[in-house]
C-alpha cells in the first residue's frame, strides 16, 4: 500500500484542514491527498462555481434591476456551444471526483496482508473487543475502550442486535456494523508523534505488572447508525499506542495472584459495558441497579418471582440468577425492564462472572467470602497467565 | 385536437366514420387471434414443464448434468414469450397506442434495474474480504426472535430438535422418517457437483456462480459460528 | 356529475352560465359551504385543501425540530429538562434511556411528518394541483374524483400517522431499518405507523396518476409538448417517479409489515434475512422520492424566475429534458444511502451513477442564472426567494459532491454532514421554492396581494435563520458528529448552539409569514387579473378563477414565455413594455 | 383528430345506458376520456407491477444467497397442481379478451357468459390453491418464518423459502380476489346494459388488470414449481 505523503504545505490548506476536520487525519487512508485532500479538493471545485454563479446573480440582478416602462433588452434564449460547454467541463471535474473517491475508498477496503485482526462486537450499546488472545479491552474511559497498535489493524466486526456503524472520525472512515454478517474495517494509523500534542505518556498498571512511559493517543469511536434509546451514548475511546507497548499489553497476566475478586468484578463491570444500563448507586437505568439487590427477593415481567423462600433456602439461588442473567437474558426478565441486553455467554471467562457476581454481592454491603464462590478457588490458577483465562472461557461456552 | 395524437395505428383503417354502433379508435380483435394466442399459451405452458422434467429424467437416466442457469434462461426465456403474447394480444399493447407501450416498456426497465443492482450488491459483498460474504449462524443468528426455547440455533434445527423431544424420538427413528418423507421428492444429503442444478444429487450453484456457492466463505462462517 | 354532453358546446366557444362564479364563492351558509368544500371534485379547492393540510403538517414537523435544537443546545440534558420539564428530563427517576427514547421517537415524528406527510406530497399536491389544469388550459384534472381520494387518504394516513405517533412510542426513525425497526418496543403503534405510511402511498400515486394523465390528453389546443411551462414539466417527471417508485415503498413496508408481525425472515438477520436487502427496498423508493420533493420546486423557479425578470428562459428545452433526465437518473443512484453497508462492487457503481445527476441539476442553475442576464429583474418577494434558492441550493448541491465520492462519504455518512446537505436541499431547496410559488401564486389563489414589505422581511429572517441553523452542521458534520445523536461531546457544544438559536430565528419568520398570510386574507388588497404579468394560461383567468377555471376554452398562441413579443393578457402595455421589434431576434 | 362526439347528437331515454353515457364535464368528448382512463389504467398496471417486483427481487436474491434453500423448497411443491392453475388462468384471460370483444360488437349474451366463465376460472384457481396447496402446507408446518414447524426440513433457510412463497402468491391471490369482486360486479353492470360498442372503458380496465393477474402468475409458475 502506498502511503499518503502530506499534500505540498499551503498555509490556505492547513487552515482549512483545521476549519473542517480540527487536524489532519491519523490514517493513511485519510491523510494528505487521502480523503483530505479530496474534501478540500472538492471544497475549492465547491467554491470556484458557488462564487461564479453567486457574484453573476448578484451583479445582474443589481445591473438588470426593473425600471418602469423599460423592457428587457433582447437577447438569446439559448446558445448551444455555451451549453455544452457548461455540461462538459463539470462532467470532467467529476470523472476526477470519481476515481479520486473510489481511490481511497479501495485503500480504505483492502486490508494489508499482515494486518492483525480483532473481533469487534456492536452490542446495545456498546462495543466489545476480543483479540487475538483471547483477550477483552480492558482500559476504562467513559465506555469501554480498546487499545490498538500503529500498525495495520484489520476488525472483523459483527452485531449481537441491531445494525451499528463503527466510525473513528480521526481515521475518515466508517463501516456498518450488521447482525448475523462480519463486516471488515481495516486502518492503519499514523506514528505517535512527539509534536502532536494529545501523545501523552503514563505509567499502566495490569494486576501485578507495571509499565512505565507508555505513550498514547486516544480518538474517538462513535456509532453513527442509529440503534435505539442510548444510542448518542455508544461512544468509546480507542487508544493508540506503540507496538512494544501492545504486545506487552497483551501478553500481561490479567488478574494477580492477591486480585481480589470484587476488584475483577468491578472492571469488568466498567469495560464489559454493564455500567451504560446497570448503576451501581441505586439510580434508575436502561437496566436493574446492582445497589443493594444480592439476596433480596427478585419480581420477573412473567408474574412469576424469585422469592425470598427460595433465596433462603438455597444460598446459591442468587449466584445461579446472575450467571443465568448474564448468559442468557431473556430467561428471566426483571419485572418493569425490557429485555434490552445482549447475551455475554462466551464474552466473559469464568474468572470474570465470578468477579462480577462476587462485585454485586459487595454491593450489598456483604462480605466477600471467596471460598463460598463456587469455582472461585480456580481464581488463583486462572491469574497465572492470560492464556488460562481463554481456555477457561472456551470451555466455559462448550 | 390541434396537437394531433399519434395515429390510431392500427386502428385508423378501421375508424368507419360515424357509425353508432362501432367503437371509435378502438380495435376488436379477431376471435382466432385471441384463440390462437391462448393455444400458444397452453403449448408454451405445457413446453415449460416438459423442459423442467426433461432435465431430471436426463440427469436421471442418462446421467447429463445440466447446469441451473440453463434451466432458469429456458424457463425465463418461455415466460417472457408468454408474457409478451398476453401483454401484446390479450392486453392489446400491439393494437394500442405507443405511450401505453412506452409506458409498459419503462416499468419493466425500472424492475430489470432494481433486480438487477440489489443482486450485484448482495452478491458481491465478498469480492475483497471472503469472510463478509457468509452469515455467521446459518438460518439466521436467532437472536430477536421471540419462539419458545430458541437458544440461538437456526430455525430449522429447533424445530426439528423440539419435535423429536417431543415425540421422543431416537435418531435413527426419525433419520427414518425423514428419509420417508423425501423419498418422493428425491432427498439426497450428499451434495456433490457443484454443477448440479436440483437437491436430488446436489447442490445448486447460485444464479451467478460458476465455482462452488462461496464454499470458502461458508465454511469459514461455520468456523467462526462453531468456534 | 351533469348528464349533459358538452362536447359540442366547447367547440362552439360556448359555456355553462351555471358556473360562472369563482370557485371561493360559499355556498350557501356556513355548513353548507363547508359541505361543499368536503364533497368538491374542483381541483382549485383539492389544491388549496392541500395546501392548508401540508402547511400544518409542516407546522407539526418543526415545532419536533424546535424540540430537537432544544434538546441539542447542550451536551448533556440540563437546558432541555428545565426548559420542557419533566418531557425530557424524563421525571424523577426516569433513566437516561427513558429520555434517549423520548428524544428518538421526536426525532422519528420530525422525519416522518416530514417526509411523507409535508414535502412528498407539499408542492405537487396543492401547488401542483390548483395550477397543473390551469396552466394547460383545462377545466379539471383527468380523474376530479380520485384527485378528493387522494386528499381524503392523504387526511387520513396523516391525522393517523401522527397520533400514532405522538401516543405510542415508535422510535425507528422514517428510515424504519431492519432489524430496529423489527425489534423495536412499540408494536402496535409501529404497525400502525406502517400502515399509515402506507395508505399516505396511494394518494402520492393517485395524484402523480392524475397529472400524467392528465398532460396527456388535456392540454388546451395549439399547446405542443414544447409550449408547455416549465412547472408542468416538472410535475409531470415528479409524477413519473410517484407512479413508479412508491410501488416498491408499498411493498416493503408490507413485507417489513409481516416481519414484524410473523418474522419472515426475509429482512430479519435474526430469520437468515437480510438487513442490506431492506435498505435497497427502501431506498428504491426513497431516493427517487428525493426528486419528487426538489423537481417540482425547480419548476416553480423556472416559472418565477422568467416571469419576474421578464426574460424566455434560458434552455427551455435543456431545462425541460433535464427534469426527465433527473426523473430517469433517478432510479440508478439509490445505492449511495448505503456506502458503509453494501459490498464494493455495488459501491463502486453507484458512486459513478450519483455523479450523472449532478450533471442535469448543474446544467439547470446555469440556466436560470443565464436567464438574469439583460432581464427586467423586479425583486418582489417571490424572486427574492428564488434567489435565495438559487444560493441555498448550490450549496446544498455542490454539498452532495463529497457524499457521492466513495471515500469523503465513508467519512461523512450519517454524520451531521449530511443532515445539513439534506437540509439544504430540501428545506433551502424546496421549501423556499414552496414559499416563492406561494407568494407568486398567492393573489392568483386567493384574489388578494400580500403585504410586500412585511413578507421581504420575512424571507430574510427565514434566509438568516436557515444559515446559521444548518450551515453550522457542515462543520459538526467533518469534525465528527453523527446524526440522530441525543446528546454529544462537549466538543461540538458551540456550532450546536448557534444553530439552536438559528432555528429559533428560522421559526420566527415563519411566523412573520404566517401574519403576513393572514393579513392578507383578511384585509388584503384585492389582486388584479395579472399582477406579475405572467403568460402562462392561469393568468388568462379571473382574479379569482372561476369554478371551470376558463370563460372560453383557451386556445394557445404564444409560447409560456414570449416577453418579447406579447403583452400579458389582462395587463397594460405601459407597464409591462415590450421592446422595439427589430431588437427582437428570438431564436425558438 | 377533432372527433365529434357522434352520439351526442341524440340521446333517446328507452336507449341502454353505455348509449346514453356521457364524458366527464372536462373531457373534450368521449374517445379523450377512454384514452385518459387507458393511460391511466397502465400507470396503474405500471405500479402492480412494481409492487410484485419486490418480491421477484426478494426471491432472486435469496435464491441466489440460499440456492439450496429454495431448491429444497421448490421440491416440496407440486408442479401439476402449478400447472393446472397455469390452465386455468390463461383460460379465464382468454375469455375475458372475449367478453370485451363481445362487448365492442354488442353481444351482451356471450358477454356475459364469458365473464361467467372467467370468475368460475378466478374461483377455481383459488380453490386449487387453497384445497391442495395452501391448507395442506401449512398443516404440515410447512410456513413462513417464525412460524415454521416442519421437522423433516433439510436445508437451513426453508423458512425464508415459505416466507417468499406465500408472500408472493399470497399477493397474488389477494389480487386474484380483488379480481373476483370487480368481475362479479362488472356482470351486474353489464347485465344492466352498461358497456357496449361506444362505451366500455370499466370493462378495458377490468380487463387489463386481470391480464396483469394472470402475467404475474406466468413468471412465478416457473419460478416457484419449475426452476429447481
Amino acid at each position: 500500500m502506498m502511503t499518503m505523503t502530506r499534500m505540498p504545505t499551503l498555509a490556505i490548506h492547513d487552515f482549512l484542514i483545521d476549519l473542517f476536520f480540527r487536524r489532519p487525519a491519523d490514517s493513511d487512508v485519510g491523510v494528505g491527498w487521502g480523503t483530505d485532500g479530496l474534501f478540500i479538493f472538492i471544497w475549492w471545485v465547491g467554491v470556484f462555481f458557488f462564487v461564479l454563479l453567486m457574484a453573476l446573480m448578484g451583479w445582474w440582478a443589481w445591473k438588470y434591476r426593473r425600471i418602469p416602462g423599460k423592457a428587457a433588452e433582447p437577447s438569446p434564449s439559448h446558445n448551444t456551444a455555451l451549453e455544452i460547454t457548461w455540461t462538459v467541463i463539470p462532467t470532467l471535474i467529476l470523472v476526477v471526483i470519481i476515481f479520486w473517491g473510489y481511490n481511497g475508498y479501495l485503500r480504505a477496503q483492502m486490508p494489508e496482508g499482515n494486518a492483525e485482526q480483532i473481533d469487534l462486537t456492536a452490542y446495545k450499546w456498546g462495543w466489545g473487543m476480543t483479540y487475538d488472545t483471547g483477550l477483552g479491552a480492558d482500559e476504562t474511559v467513559p465506555l469501554g475502550s480498546s487499545e490498538v497498535p500503529v500498525f495495520y489493524m484489520l476488525l472483523k466486526m459483527s452485531s449481537q442486535d441491531v445494525i451499528h456503524s463503527f466510525w473513528v472520525p480521526d481515521f475518515r472512515t466508517k463501516l456498518d456494523v450488521i447482525p448475523n454478517r462480519f463486516t471488515p474495517y481495516s486502518f492503519r494509523t499514523l506514528p505517535l508523534e512527539d509534536s502532536d500534542n494529545r501523545v501523552q505518556t503514563r505509567t499502566v498498571q495490569i494486576a501485578d505488572s507495571v509499565r512505565e512511559n507508555v505513550r498514547y493517543r486516544d480518538h474517538w469511536i462513535f456509532c453513527a447508525e442509529y440503534c435505539g434509546d442510548l444510542h448518542s451514548e455508544m461512544g468509546a475511546i480507542m487508544r493508540v499506542v506503540s507496538k512494544e507497548d501492545f504486545e506487552w499489553w497483551k501478553s500481561v497476566p490479567r488478574y494477580g495472584a492477591s486480585t481480589n475478586p470484587v476488584e475483577v468484578g468491578e472492571k469488568v463491570y466498567i469495560a464489559s459495558g454493564c455500567a451504560t444500563c446497570h448503576s451501581v448507586d441505586g439510580s434508575a437505568g436502561t437496566g436493574p441497579t446492582w445497589y443493594q439487590v444480592y439476596n433480596r427477593p427478585v419480581p420477573f415481567a412473567d408474574g412469576s418471582e424469585l422469592s425470598q423462600a427460595e433465596i433462603d433456602a438455597d444460598p446459591l439461588a442468587w449466584d445461579n440468577y446472575i450467571r443465568e442473567s448474564i448468559l442468557y437474558p431473556a430467561a428471566k426478565i426483571h419485572a418493569g425492564y425490557a429485555n434490552q441486553m445482549p447475551s455475554y455467554d462466551g464474552r466473559l471467562s469464568d474468572v470474570e462472572l465470578r468477579g462480577l457476581i462476587a462485585y454485586i454481592r459487595s454491593l450489598s454491603g456483604l462480605d466477600v467470602e471467596t471460598e463460598n464462590i463456587p469455582g472461585f478457588e480456580q481464581l488463583d490458577e486462572a491469574a497465572e497467565s492470560p492464556q488460562a483465562s481463554i481456555d477457561a472461557q472456551t470451555n466455559g461456552e462448550s | 385536437m390541434a396537437h394531433a395524437n399519434p395515429a390510431h395505428s392500427a386502428a385508423a383503417a378501421h375508424e368507419d366514420a360515424h357509425d353508432h354502433d362501432h367503437a371509435h379508435g378502438h380495435v376488436i380483435v379477431p376471435w382466432y387471434i385471441l384463440l390462437g394466442v391462448l393455444l400458444v399459451l397452453l403449448f408454451l405452458t405445457g413446453l415449460t414443464v416438459a423442459q423442467s422434467q426433461f432435465e431430471i429424467y436426463a440427469a436421471e437416466v442418462w446421467g447429463w448434468q445440466i447446469p441451473t442457469w440453463v434451466n432458469i434462461v429456458l424457463a425465463m426465456f418461455i415466460a417472457t414469450i408468454k408474457g409478451s403474447l398476453v401483454a401484446l394480444y390479450f392486453m392489446q399493447l400491439r393494437y394500442d397506442k405507443g405511450v401505453n407501450a412506452m409506458l409498459f416498456l419503462f416499468t419493466i426497465f425500472a424492475v430489470w434495474l432494481f433486480l438487477m443492482f440489489t443482486m450485484i450488491d448482495l452478491n458481491g459483498r465478498s469480492t475483497i474480504t471472503q469472510w463478509r460474504g457468509g452469515e455467521i449462524v446459518e438460518g439466521g443468528s436467532g437472536v430477536g426472535v421471540n419462539r419458545e426455547g430458541f437458544g440461538g440455533a437456526p430455525i430449522f434445527v429447533t424445530v426439528r430438535e423440539n419435535y423429536i423431544a417431543e415425540k421422543g424420538l431416537t435418531q435413527d427413528e426419525y433419520d427414518k422418517k425423514l428419509a420417508a418423507k423425501h423419498e418422493k421428492h428425491g432427498y439426497h444429503d450428499n451434495p456433490n457437483s457443484k454443477d448440479q442444478s436440483r437437491v436430488r444429487t446436489g447442490l445448486p450453484p447460485g444464479l451467478f456462480d460458476d465455482g462452488p456457492w462461496t464454499e470458502t466463505a461458508k465454511s469459514e462462517a461455520k468456523d467462526e459460528a462453531d468456534h | 356529475m351533469t348528464t349533459v354532453d358538452r362536447g359540442l358546446d366547447h367547440l362552439q366557444g360556448g359555456h355553462d352560465e351555471h358556473h360562472d362564479v369563482p370557485y371561493l364563492t360559499a355556498k350557501g351558509g356556513p355548513i353548507a359551504t363547508v359541505w361543499d368544500w368536503m364533497t368538491t371534485v374542483d381541483h382549485k379547492k383539492i389544491g388549496v385543501m392541500y395546501l392548508f393540510s401540508v402547511l400544518f403538517m409542516f407546522f407539526l414537523g418543526g415545532v419536533a425540530a424546535l424540540m430537537l435544537r432544544i434538546e441539542l443546545f447542550e451536551p448533556t440534558r440540563q437546558t432541555a429538562a428545565g426548559l420542557t420539564g419533566a418531557a425530557f428530563a424524563g421525571g424523577e427517576g426516569s433513566s437516561v434511556g427513558a429520555v434517549g427514547k423520548f428524544y428518538n421517537t421526536v426525532m422519528t415524528m420530525h422525519g416522518a411528518i416530514m417526509v411523507f406527510m409535508f414535502i412528498v406530497p407539499g408542492i405537487p399536491a396543492s401547488l401542483g394541483n390548483f395550477f397543473l389544469p390551469l396552466q394547460l388550459g383545462a377545466k379539471d384534472v383527468a380523474f376530479p374524483r380520485m384527485n378528493l381520494a387522494s386528499w381524503y387518504i392523504y387526511v387520513f394516513g396523516s391525522f393517523f400517522g401522527v397520533y400514532v405517533i405522538l401516543t405510542g412510542v415508535v422510535d425507528t426513525c422514517w428510515t424504519v431499518s431492519s432489524p430496529y425497526s423489527t425489534s423495536t418496543t412499540g408494536q402496535p403503534q409501529f404497525i400502525a405507523m406502517i400502515l399509515a405510511v402506507f395508505v399516505l402511498g396511494f394518494s402520492s400515486i393517485f395524484t402523480g396518476l392524475n397529472f400524467i394523465v392528465t398532460v396527456h390528453k388535456l392540454r388546451a389546443p395549439g399547446m405542443g409538448w414544447f409550449d408547455m411551462p416549465l412547472f408542468i414539466w416538472a410535475l409531470y417527471a415528479t409524477s413519473i417517479i410517484q407512479v413508479l417508485a412508491t410501488p416498491v415503498i408499498g411493498v416493503t413496508f408490507l413485507l417489513l409489515l409481516f416481519e414484524r408481525l410473523f418474522q419472515i425472515g426475509i429482512f430479519d438477520p435474526g430469520l437468515g434475512g437480510d438487513p442490506v436487502l431492506f435498505q435497497h427496498f427502501f431506498w428504491f423508493y426513497s431516493h427517487p422520492v428525493v426528486y419528487v420533493m426538489i423537481l417540482p420546486a425547480m419548476g416553480i423557479i423556472s416559472e418565477v424566475l422568467a416571469v419576474h425578470s421578464r426574460k424566455r428562459l434560458f434552455g427551455y428545452r435543456a431545462i425541460a429534458f433535464s427534469s426527465l433526465a433527473i426523473a430517469a437518473v433517478s432510479f440508478l443512484v439509490w445505492g449511495h444511502h448505503m456506502f458503509t453497508s453494501q459490498g464494493e462492487l455495488a459501491a463502486t457503481i453507484f458512486s459513478a451513477l450519483t455523479f450523472l445527476v449532478a450533471i442535469p441539476t448543474a446544467v439547470k442553475v446555469f440556466n436560470w442564472i443565464a436567464t438574469l442576464y439583460k432581464g427586467s429583474i423586479a425583486l418582489t418577494t417571490p424572486m427574492l426567494y428564488a434567489m435565495q434558492f438559487l444560493f441555498l441550493f448550490s450549496i446544498g448541491g455542490l454539498t452532495g459532491l463529497p457524499l457521492g465520492a466513495l471515500s469523503t462519504d465513508l467519512h461523512l455518512h450519517d454524520s451531521y454532514f449530511v443532515v445539513a446537505h439534506f437540509h439544504y436541499v430540501m428545506f433551502g431547496g424546496t421549501v423556499i421554492a414552496f414559499l416563492a410559488g406561494i407568494h407568486h401564486w398567492w393573489p392568483k389563489m386567493f384574489g388578494r396581494m400580500y403585504n410586500e414589505f412585511w413578507a421581504k422581511i420575512a424571507s430574510l429572517i427565514v434566509f438568516v435563520g436557515f444559515n446559521l441553523t444548518f450551515f453550522t452542521q457542515f462543520f459538526l458534520g467533518t469534525q465528527g458528529m453523527p446524526r440522530r445523536y441525543a446528546s454529544y461531546v462537549d466538543d461540538f457544544q458551540l456550532l450546536h448552539q448557534i444553530s439552536t438559536v438559528g432555528s429559533f430565528i428560522l421559526a420566527a419568520g415563519f411566523f412573520v409569514h404566517l401574519f403576513v398570510f393572514i393579513h392578507s386574507l383578511v384585509v388584503g388588497e384585492r389582486a388584479g387579473q395579472n399582477p406579475w404579468g405572467g403568460l402562462t394560461l392561469e393568468w388568462e383567468t379571473d382574479p379569482v378563477p372561476l369554478e371551470h377555471n376558463f370563460r372560453h376554452e383557451p386556445v394557445v398562441r404564444h409560447g409560456p414565455y414570449d416577453f418579447e413579443s406579447v403583452v400579458p393578457p389582462g395587463c397594460d402595455e405601459k407597464e409591462f413594455p415590450l421592446p422595439p421589434k427589430d431588437e427582437v431576434r428570438t431564436i425558438h | 383528430m377533432a372527433t365529434i362526439d357522434s352520439k351526442a347528437s341524440g340521446v333517446a331515454k328507452q336507449d341502454p345506458l353505455w348509449k346514453r353515457y356521457a364524458p366527464g364535464h372536462h373531457w373534450r368528448n368521449q374517445d379523450d376520456e377512454f384514452d385518459g382512463a387507458k393511460i391511466g389504467i397502465w400507470l396503474f398496471l405500471a405500479t402492480e407491477i412494481l409492487l410484485f417486483s419486490g418480491l421477484f427481487c426478494a426471491y432472486a436474491v435469496f435464491r441466489m444467497l440460499y440456492p439450496e434453500s429454495i431448491a429444497q423448497g421448490s421440491q416440496y411443491l407440486d408442479w401439476r397442481f402449478g400447472f393446472i392453475n397455469t390452465v386455468v388462468l390463461l383460460i379465464s384471460s382468454f375469455t375475458m379478451a372475449m367478453a370485451i370483444r363481445d362487448v365492442q360488437l354488442n353481444k351482451q349474451g356471450w358477454a356475459t357468459i364469458n365473464l361467467v366463465i372467467t370468475l368460475v376460472c378466478a374461483t377455481g384457481f383459488l380453490a386449487i390453491k387453497f384445497a391442495f396447496e395452501y391448507i395442506p402446507k401449512w398443516s404440515e408446518g410447512k410456513r413462513l418464518g417464525n412460524l415454521f414447524n416442519y421437522p423433516y426440513a433439510t436445508t437451513d433457510h426453508e423458512h425464508v423459502w415459505w416466507s417468499i412463497y406465500y408472500m408472493s402468491t399470497g399477493i397474488h391471490a389477494t389480487h386474484v380476489i380483488i379480481g373476483m369482486g370487480l368481475i362479479a360486479w362488472l356482470i351486474y353492470r353489464q347485465r344492466k346494459g352498461a358497456y357496449g360498442p361506444t362505451h366500455y372503458t370499466m370493462m378495458e380496465g377490468v380487463g387489463l388488470y386481470w391480464h396483469i393477474v394472470d402475467l404475474v402468475w406466468i413468471f412465478l409458475f416457473p419460478l416457484l414449481y419449475l426452476v429447481h
